[in-house]
């Protein structure tokens, strides 16, 4: 039993290495290409952890959806743009804003851990649980969650989809003409603003 | 409850009330149906229908019951059930007075003045403010009374806004949000007065004032609290130092009309508001209250006086002087007398028709010299005797000389002061001295001395004006001389209210004044021998 | 009988009402004679009224009529009620008669003013105002009258408004009697709240056995301050040298002869107050009186306007009246009154008279030997001057010893002391008055010798208010005589002035008609002194006018001295009493004021928009937060994410 | 057996990444990755309760936040293409017309 | 007692196949018509040969708003306490009461009255197609959905297809930068906040162990939580998220620049539907799963309450743009309707239903009027193109007046009921500072609407001569007379909607309730 602890314990703190330096990759990377590389590797630490807790599907679908689907679009939007070079304009980060930046979402994090660890040691709810997790056919757990309890939440994700449909056509719809609100914010010097420096 | 009331309101089969609240804004409405190059027609329409509303108040007046000290002429349809909230009516003494004043006060203003431009918007919003201002008087329910308290700030912002001069849209807006801010208080207030009652006598919420004021559940802080906040309210209304800064401004860029509506109607809302939802609903805290009340009202007498005297606008002049006369009614007030009460009641009168007047008349030196700067002014006596005689008796009477309207109730006021707080009376006493000064000194630059080359032109008094005038100069001169029929409407419900109050506050004397002399004295002395004093040392 | 009293004012009131309409067009002079008229008619009324009641018993003389109720509240029942009693009806008689014969003269000294029927409005409305204070049952009609005859003052006083100094004078007569009235009012107030009312009689009634000496000594102090502003004392006495301005039968009329006595009348009325009060009271009373009556008098020694003098004098005057009242003499004050009603009208309208021939100049040093011009005016004029002298046998010597008597009676040094000063002020006045009769009717004919621009540069008389009528006296200039209208009052007056002593001559019990007529309202009252000791005093008083008149002319009529040595500078400028006054109000009470309406401007008002701007910036600044960037917006969301987990933290557990 | 606390830790962690890159980065799609990030550490906190509420309802919400989070990068992507070609390299501290 | 009933709907062996719940159509007829409508619409839309069909879209969204509205009444009876009660339907997930209710048919009459603004809009803007009505209609199912969700995984689902579908709305305006850039701005926030949101409901599921507000509800009313940090923080990052939806300051800095940024009739929609939706998940969420704990939850919604009333009315007073001025009165808006929500008992909810359907005609008239005055370009929206409106369009100027006014809550208008609705309610909980703050606050923004009134009549026109066109369509007509009448309706006749509001409370719907 040691034994399988140390794997998990190994398993998860591997995993969790990953996923953190990819999400720090994330935010810290100049180059939009490592970025969305950086993401992957997050997402494959995560999915390796819901392998470690018995989620074999949402693993399994983590990888194929995220990994890829999700991020090989945003690949794909950054080839497109061209913006794939070292953030060319936008590089510098003010240490002012990294600053407040890294104090807020550290402190978020670290608040939210006080609350989150101070819960009683036996997890609460447990009278109200739906379905009994079963590591050997969680699919089919799943499934029938899926298709009883939320079944009407499941039904109307096709509407969520139909407006991303919807949505990608309207987006990318080519303007006729140029745009004609650029003089109507004469605060801005350069109304075409491409970017780069702080106005400030 | 309302059953009761109703039966004691007699059996009369017609109640003007509602026709005389809603017949101006009818008229409103017919107005804004009018084709827009059909101008005098809005002003036909305006003036008739503020003279049906005006003819409703006269019939409130002569059958009115002078012998029932309650509401009379009760009415009430339901408005927001839930919350209990009822369009309910009625007048008693008080009320009778300033809806006649209001109907008054609209049909000569409306007569009287015509706008410059926009005749059409003009008349409408005189109207909306016509029911506005009724109503505000004839509510019985207190969300109704804020209802129409606070409407009546529409149509006055237009009014000012579009109609005033100088620094118009400054001063609207200032008037608009002094008074909303003092609404803040009043419509919390209101509504923790009904929370606060329901939780005390249980029972469906109500916002009756009748109920409120009888059933006085509310305990003696928390009813503290809440005369406060109604205070905060009607003092900026009324307008009491220090919250009066609105009145100069909006007084001053108003247009004619609305000076005189503002400085006739809207102040005494206020005022009417301390006597029904402060002395009425919460006599204790009335009483609590009445050392700051009569201070501030004291210091507004005093302070309005000498801001009054310092100004170099006319107009502002007035206005600053509406200060201290609303001084003299908030003391009398607050004097918890019946002679104060009485007194503040007739100077809210009065005031409505003295200051009325000098508006008019300095809407008229400002239309015919364009100016009101009071340096600009002078010598016009000699130009226009009769129009410097008709100033002359409207200041006199808002010097408050006996004899004419100013004076019986500043007197009243004053004696009521007196008797309950001897030096708060003494002091304010002395506020007609600095009435003399600033208005006298005012008459002299303005109408005394020689003309100058424009003032030598100032044309005297038209006929047309005149008659605008003339039912504000017949009543000063005829309330100055023979208030009686005025006050005897006014008394018994004043006595009531005293009453009322002496029943739930132990401090308060139901009888007036101590002294062995009442009023059999002065009639059994009628016709007695004469007694002779004694032969001294 | 009761009911005709109200006839008494209802003329005034109707001649006003008629003139104010119909004014105009009646014009010059009918208006003038319908004004006459009215006032006629209630000098007629009040002697009908006075035979009503001479021919009752002393006790039952007393008509109360109670017109209507006026201002009913609560037990606070204040009635439009007239009352007539002795007291009453003497001032009756003697405004409206006095008030006649002014109305009379001014037909003839107002002709050709354009506001001729104005001038008539505001006299009948005069005479309506002061029968209503005299008439008045309680404080409150009183009070009525009083304004109303303030106001009338006012009006009469501005009544050449074009010149800014008469318009200031008017003013400054009004304002300053509201500084009396607060002390009415406040009076008022208090008599209501120890009596319960404030009627006369109930007054009379409580007087003795509710009223604390001390309450009654307040009010007899509010009382007074009330009647130093009416009746010119110190210190409110400063309006009325100035109130000259008004045409000059005003001057007669009101401040000379009626509404300036109003202010004695009240506390005549309010006697038994007097007699409740601490003793101390009637001596502030009598002081006050008796420190105006010299103070005026001296004064008036250095005045060249022929006005001015006869403003100090009346000033001077009615501190003789206050000195009475304060010592209890009730009845001296009122002959007194009386009597100087009739010498002091008489004086006016004779300088109305010198003024009119002279084109309005009103400087006695442009005058001179005007006796061989103006010889009506002239004779009723000495006869005048010898009644204000108080020579014997002319009504003024009869009506100030009583007084001097009375506080030669008192029996307390205090009384000594005020007989004392009473006799200076005699003096002092047998003196200015000679000085005037001497100037003006006799010596050389000073105008002739003049400049053209002589108007100017008189120093400190040159506020000549009628030159504004734009008459120049010229050396070529002849006085005339007065039109009858004018001339027939002066002799009525002049027989009045002269005789009027025998109202109440002291020679026996019999003789003394007014101290029995007034007996029941006032109380029968002793002098303190009679027999030899009351001879000796009016010779000595005889003697001191006498005297006085000599050294008048010794200076004036004989050139024996140098007027300078008695024309004091602090005299001229009457004690500098009111250019101190003048200097507070402009410097400061301005400047409180200004301080005031500045803090109303900067402070209140500066709150209110501070609160504005401070909302306003609060709003700017905020607005630089949304700078439109996302992320911004982001650190909003996640800052207000970590308050609320912040909370939560701290909150958790408890 | 893990305890589900180091889940929730890493969790909690991984979410204070993503707000932090949101506030400090300026690219656009970064940022949108910064709420991918965001959705995944709360899919981790679900499947960790799930865990050990021995409860099959948090892993069924995992999938809807996947359907979301698809959804909303389609639209996301759409309109950061949309906004690149008018204005080609800009930044999201640039898209700052709107403000005050 | 609740769970156990919980559980016996649910626990189906999975041996023995799925039992899918069965689904009472006829009582989500309401979310059906706007779901169904709006996919069919796609598919006919896309299935037309010619895209621009007249009319096409604001017809079909007002047909199908319309019939949504219609199927609400017959359900309004049927789930009364006279009728059948609350219906708890598909397996607990929707709980059909009579407070989902009035939030769609609230909804719908947003969608409607949009709708008639959009179509003249569109024209004017060369942006005619149906999309946009879809998305619309797809959005209102969304609002319906997290109104009647019972369960806080279909809250979810339900805010997802909301605000999706709203930030491509908001970046339609192909023309406008300023459009796009609202878009994006809403998309990076609103992502944000979603996630916030999960996080919330993620603790939530952890400390409580279920989704479903029933089992919540009955978890926390079987248990007393001692250490409550885990619930605490659930419900704390839940607020944020839904505080984000209704524009909350701290969480309200995207709505200034969205509404701005956005086509108007879009703010319009944003304004009203989005927002009524957003409040009820609020009002759900905490009012009926975690009403237990509202001493845990109600100092955060007291902050969010002033905050908002204080930054809305503040910040409102010195913008230049008048949409923008709009965006921030809505925050006060929020900030009074919060008050509703803090209040938590059902004074409270009727207030805030009162409030939100007041809103949601003062807010769209007003916007409409925007849409208008915007003119071709939907740019003229400058404080300084209001001038001399009172001359030039006097019956527009008006209109607006009296929007302005009833937003200020000047009495015989919707506003000042609805803000005595709020205030009243206060009351009965004693919250005397809240209740003074909210009322103060309506004064300082009582200035922005003088403001706009005061350059439509006091001032001169920024330009001389006749001014550009205004031309007001039909439909916009009706939408802007629609939304006028129900203002003054509201205010003098108040007592019909406010009887519907009283008796809105939504409820706890157990699953058995079918």
């Amino acid at each position: 039993m040691v034994g399988t602890q140390l794997v998990q314990q190994v398993t998860f703190v591997i995993a969790a290495m990953i996923a953190i330096a990819g999400a720090i990759g994330v935010i810290a990377f100049r180059n939009t290409v490592h970025n969305a590389l950086s993401l992957v590797a997050t997402l494959f630490g995560v999915a390796v952890l819901y392998v470690a807790q018995g989620a074999y599907f949402l693993a399994a679908i983590q990888v194929i959806v995220y990994a890829g689907a999700i991020v090989v679009l945003f690949l794909f939007v950054i080839m497109l743009l061209g913006v794939d070079r070292v953030e060319a304009l936008a590089a510098e980060r003010r240490p002012a804003v990294v600053a407040v930046g890294s104090a807020l979402g550290a402190s978020l994090a670290i608040l939210v851990l006080v609350a989150v660890l101070a819960r009683g040691a036996t997890p609460t709810g447990a009278r109200s649980v739906a379905a009994v997790v079963d590591e050997a056919r969680d699919i089919g757990v799943l499934g029938s969650l899926l298709f009883t309890r939320y079944v009407f939440a499941f039904e109307i994700t096709s509407l969520l989809l139909t407006i991303a449909v919807v949505g990608a056509v309207v987006l990318s719809r080519r303007p006729d003409g140029e745009p004609i609100d650029a003089g109507e914010f004469p605060g801005d010097d350069e109304p075409l603003d491409l970017g780069g420096m702080e106005s400030e | 409850m309302s059953a009761q009331l109703l039966a004691a309101s007699g059996t009369a089969s017609f109640n003007p009330i509602p026709f005389m609240v809603l017949a101006p804004v009818l008229g409103a409405v017919l107005i804004a149906l009018v084709p827009r190059a059909r101008d005098e027609v809005a002003r036909q329409i305006a003036l008739g229908f503020s003279l049906v509303s005006f003819a409703m108040a006269i019939a409130l007046v002569t059958r009115f019951d002078t012998h029932e000290a309650g509401f009379q002429f009760l009415s009430r349809t339901p408005f927001i059930k839930s919350l209990g909230i009822s369009w309910s009516f009625g007048i008693d003494g008080i009320s009778l007075w300033m809806v006649a004043l209001t109907g008054l006060l609209f049909t000569v203003g409306i007569a009287a003045v015509k706008p410059d431009h926009d005749p059409k918007a003009y008349y409408g919003w005189m109207l909306v403010l016509m029911t506005g201002s009724m109503g505000t008087f004839v509510a019985l329910d207190l969300i109704v009374f804020f209802l129409f308290f606070e409407v009546v700030l529409v149509p006055m912002y237009f009014l000012i806004g579009s109609w005033g001069h100088g620094d118009k849209v400054y001063a609207a807006t200032k008037f608009f949000l002094y008074t909303t801010f003092g609404s803040a208080f009043l419509f919390v207030g209101i509504l923790a007065t009904a929370y606060l009652h329901q939780r005390g006598a249980g029972g469906h919420i109500t916002f009756d004032v009748v109920r409120i004021a009888r059933d006085q559940v509310i305990g003696t802080g928390a009813a503290r609290w809440l005369f406060a906040a109604f205070a905060i309210a009607f003092a900026v209304k009324i307008p009491m130092f220090p919250v009066h800064t609105w009145l100069p401004d909006a007084h001053t860029e108003a247009p004619t009309a609305g000076s005189v509506i503002l400085a006739g109607v809207l102040l005494k809302l206020g005022a009417y508001g301390l006597i029904r939802f402060g002395l009425y609903l919460f006599p204790e805290a009335a009483h609590f209250f009445s050392p700051l009340m009569l201070t501030l009202g004291v210091v507004g007498i005093l302070y309005g006086a000498v801001c009054a005297a310092m100004q170099a606008d006319l107009k502002r002049l007035v206005a600053y002087s509406s200060v201290a006369h609303m001084g003299f009614i908030v003391i009398g007030l607050f004097s918890l007398t019946r002679q104060g009460i009485d007194g503040g009641v007739l100077q809210m009168l009065n005031h409505g028709i003295s200051t009325p007047a000098l508006f008019l008349l300095v809407g008229l030196i400002y239309e015919r010299r364009h100016t009101r700067e009071i340096a600009q002014l002078g010598g016009i006596q000699k130009v226009a005797p009769v129009f410097a005689g008709v100033f002359m008796l409207v200041m006199l009477s808002s010097v408050g000389l006996p004899g004419l309207n100013g004076f019986p109730g500043e007197f009243l006021a004053l004696a009521g002061t007196f008797a309950h707080a001897r030096w708060w009376g003494v002091l304010a006493a002395s506020g007609t001295i600095l009435a003399a000064v600033y208005l006298l000194w005012a008459y002299q630059r303005v109408f005394h001395g020689p003309a100058n080359a424009e003032n030598r032109t100032f044309a005297e008094l038209r006929v047309s004006e005149a008659l605008g005038l003339l039912p504000l100069l017949v009543l000063i001169v005829a309330l100055g001389v023979f208030p009686k029929p005025v006050l005897d409407r006014i008394e018994p419900s004043v006595n009531a209210l005293v009453e009322h109050m002496a029943d739930h506050v132990p401090a308060i004397d139901r009888n007036d004044v101590k002294a062995p002399v009442a009023a059999e004295g002065a009639e059994a002395s009628q016709g007695s021998t004469s007694s002779t004093g004694g032969s001294g040392s | 009988m009761n009911s005709v009293l109200w006839l008494i004012p209802a003329f005034p009131l109707a001649g006003a009402l008629v003139l104010v309409v119909f004014g105009r067009r009646l014009g010059d002079p009918l208006a003038g004679w319908l004004a006459t008229a009215a006032s006629g008619a209630a000098f007629v009324m009040s002697v009908t009224v006075f035979a009503s009641l001479w021919s009752r018993g002393s006790e039952a003389r007393v008509l109360h009529q109670t017109l209507f109720t006026w201002i009913p509240a609560g037990s606070f029942k204040i009635g439009m009620g007239l009352l007539a009693d002795p007291l009453s009806i003497a001032m009756c008689l003697f405004v409206t008669g006095v008030g006649t014969l002014i109305h009379l003269y001014s037909i003839g000294y107002m002709k050709g003013d354009e506001k001729f029927s104005k001038f008539f409005f505001y006299l009948n409305l005069f005479v309506l105002s002061m029968l209503m204070l005299v008439l008045g049952d309680n404080l409150v009609v009183t009070f009525l009258g009083w304004e109303g005859v303030g106001a009338c003052s006012y009006f009469l006083v501005a009544f050449w408004h074009e010149d800014r100094a008469n318009a200031t004078a008017g003013k400054k007569a009004f304002v300053t009697n509201r500084v009396g009235d607060w002390g009415f009012l406040v009076g008022t107030f208090l008599t209501w709240t120890v009596v319960g009312s404030v009627n006369y009689l109930d007054i009379a009634d409580k007087a003795h056995h509710d009223i604390t000496a001390i309450t009654a000594s307040m009010l007899v102090l509010l009382f007074l301050a009330a009647a130093t502003g009416k009746s010119a004392q110190l210190p409110l006495f400063v309006w009325l040298p100035d109130a000259m301005a008004g045409p000059t039968p005003v001057s007669a009329l009101i401040h000379a002869a009626t509404m300036v006595t109003s202010g004695v009348y009240l506390l005549i009325r309010l006697h038994p107050l007097i007699e409740a009060a601490s003793p101390w009271a009637s001596t502030v009373v009598a002081w006050v009186g008796a420190i105006t009556a010299l103070v005026a008098a001296t004064i008036a020694i250095a005045q060249n306007d022929i006005k001015k003098v006869l403003a100090y004098s009346t000033v001077s005057q009615l501190g003789y009246l206050f000195i009475a009242v304060g010592t209890h003499n009730y009845v001296a004050a009122i002959f007194h009154m009386v009597t100087h009603a009739f010498f002091k009208a008489l004086l006016f309208l004779g300088s109305g008279s010198v003024i009119l021939s002279m084109e309005h100049d009103q400087d006695m040093r442009h005058y001179g030997n005007l006796r061989k011009y103006l010889p009506i005016t002239a004779g009723t004029f000495i006869v005048a001057w010898l009644a204000i002298a108080g020579v014997p046998p002319f009504s003024g010597f009869w009506s100030k010893d009583e007084i001097l008597a009375g506080a030669w009676g008192q029996g307390t040094v205090s009384g000594k002391l005020l007989w004392a000063v009473a006799l200076i002020a005699a003096l002092l006045t047998a003196f200015y008055m000679s000085r005037q009769v001497f100037m003006t009717f006799f010596g050389e004919e000073k105008w002739r010798s003049l400049g053209v621009d002589h108007l100017d540069g008189d120093g400190a008389d040159d506020s000549t208010p009628d030159s504004a009528h734009g008459h120049h006296l010229t050396p070529e200039h002849t006085p005339r005589e007065s039109p009858w209208t004018m001339t027939v009052p002066l002799i009525a007056l002049g027989v009045l002035a002269a005789v009027g002593g025998v109202l109440n001559l002291p020679f026996a019990s019999g003789t003394k008609f007014l101290e029995h007529w007034l007996e029941p309202v006032v109380g029968h009252h002793d002098l303190g002194v009679g027999g030899l000791p009351l001879v000796v005093l009016a010779v000595g008083a005889s003697l001191i006018a006498l005297a006085g008149i000599a050294l008048a002319a010794m200076i004036y009529l004989r050139r024996r001295a140098d007027p300078a040595m008695v024309e004091l500078e602090p005299f001229a400028r009457g004690w500098y009493i009111d250019s101190a006054y003048s200097a507070f109000v402009a410097g400061p009470g301005r400047r409180i004021f200004d301080a005031i309406a500045w803090f109303d401007r900067t402070v209140v008002d500066g709150a209110v928009n501070g609160v504005g701007s401070l909302v306003d910036s609060t709003s700017r600044g905020l607005s630089q937060l949304q700078n439109g960037k996302v992320r911004s917006s982001a650190i909003g969301i996640a800052s207000g994410a970590v308050a609320i987990a912040l909370y939560v933290v701290l909150r958790m557990g408890s | 057996m893990m305890s589900s606390n180091a889940y929730l830790v890493l969790s909690a962690v991984l979410f204070g990444i993503g707000i932090a890159g949101l506030l400090i980065r300026r690219n656009p799609l970064v940022m949108f990755m910064c709420i991918e990030l965001m959705l995944n550490a709360v899919n981790l906190s679900f499947v960790a309760f799930s865990r050990s509420l021995n409860d099959a309802a948090g892993q069924v919400v995992v999938m809807f936040v996947l359907v979301v989070a698809a959804a909303e990068v389609v639209v996301g992507l759409g309109l950061i293409v949309a906004i690149m070609r008018r204005r080609p390299g800009a930044d999201a501290d640039a898209l700052s017309m709107l403000r005050g | 007692m609740i769970a156990l009933a919980a559980q016996a709907v649910i626990d189906s062996p999975p041996a023995e196949g799925i039992v899918t719940p069965r689904v009472p159509w006829s009582a989500l007829a309401p979310v059906l018509v706007l779901f169904v409508g709006s996919l069919l619409g796609v598919v006919v839309v896309s299935l037309l040969r010619r895209r621009v069909i007249p009319h096409l879209g604001s017809t079909l969204a007002v047909v199908v708003a319309g019939a949504a509205l219609c199927t609400v009444v017959p359900l309004w009876h049927r789930v009364g306490s006279r009728g059948e009660g609350p219906i708890s339907a598909v397996a607990g997930a929707v709980a059909l009461d009579r407070y989902s209710l009035l939030i769609t048919a609230l909804i719908c009459v947003s969608v409607i009255l949009v709708a008639l603004l959009s179509d003249g809009y569109l024209r004017r803007e060369d942006l005619d197609g149906p999309e946009l009505y879809l998305l619309m209609l797809m959005a209102a199912a969304g609002g319906s959905v997290m109104a009647a969700a019972n369960d806080l995984v279909v809250l979810f689902v339900g805010f997802e297809i909301l605000s999706i579908a709203t930030y491509v709305l908001a970046a339609m305006h192909r023309r406008r930068l300023s459009s796009q850039e609202a878009g994006f701005k809403y998309l990076i926030l609103g992502g944000t906040a979603s996630a916030i949101l999960l996080y919330g409901i993620a603790l939530t599921y952890g400390a409580t162990g279920s989704t479903s507000l029933v089992d919540i509800s009955a978890f926390l009313g079987d248990h007393v939580i001692t250490r409550d940090g885990l619930l605490l923080a659930g419900i704390g990052l839940m607020v944020v998220g839904l505080g984000f939806k209704v524009a909350a300051a701290p969480f309200h800095m995207w709505a200034p620049d969205i509404y701005q940024g956005a086509p108007s009739p879009v703010s319009a929609f944003m304004s009203s539907a989005v927002k009524i939706a957003a409040f009820a998940g609020l009002g759900r969420v905490l009012v009926t799963g975690l009403g237990s704990q509202q001493r845990l939850w109600g100092p955060i919604v007291f902050v969010l309450a002033v905050m908002s009333l204080i930054v809305g009315a503040v910040l409102a007073i010195t913008q230049r743009n008048v949409k923008r001025m709009l965006a921030y009165s809505s925050i006060n808006h929020a900030g009074f309707i919060l008050v509703g929500v803090y209040v938590a008992n059902e004074r409270g909810i009727a207030a805030m239903l009162f409030y939100l359907a007041a809103y949601l005609v003062m807010t769209i008239g007003s916007f409409g009027v925007v849409t208008v005055v915007g003119g071709r370009g939907d740019g003229r929206h400058d404080l300084d193109d209001y001038r001399g409106m009172g001359g030039r369009r006097p019956g527009l100027a008006l209109l607006f007046t009296i929007l302005l006014l009833a937003q200020a809550g000047v009495p015989f208008t919707a506003g000042f009921v609805a803000k005595l609705g709020v205030i009243e309610a206060a009351a009965t909980g004693s919250h005397w500072a809240l209740a003074v703050v909210a009322m103060l606050s309506a004064t300082i923004s009582a200035f922005l609407y003088l403001r706009i009134i005061s350059a439509m009549y006091f001032s001169e026109p920024a330009v001389e001569g006749p001014g550009p066109r205004i031309v007001v369509g039909r439909p916009a007509v009706v939408a802007l007379g629609v939304a006028v009448v129900a203002t003054l309706v509201l205010g003098i006749v108040p007592g019909f909607m406010t009887s519907l509001a009283d008796r809105a409370r939504p409820v706890l719907v157990l699953p058995g309730n079918r």
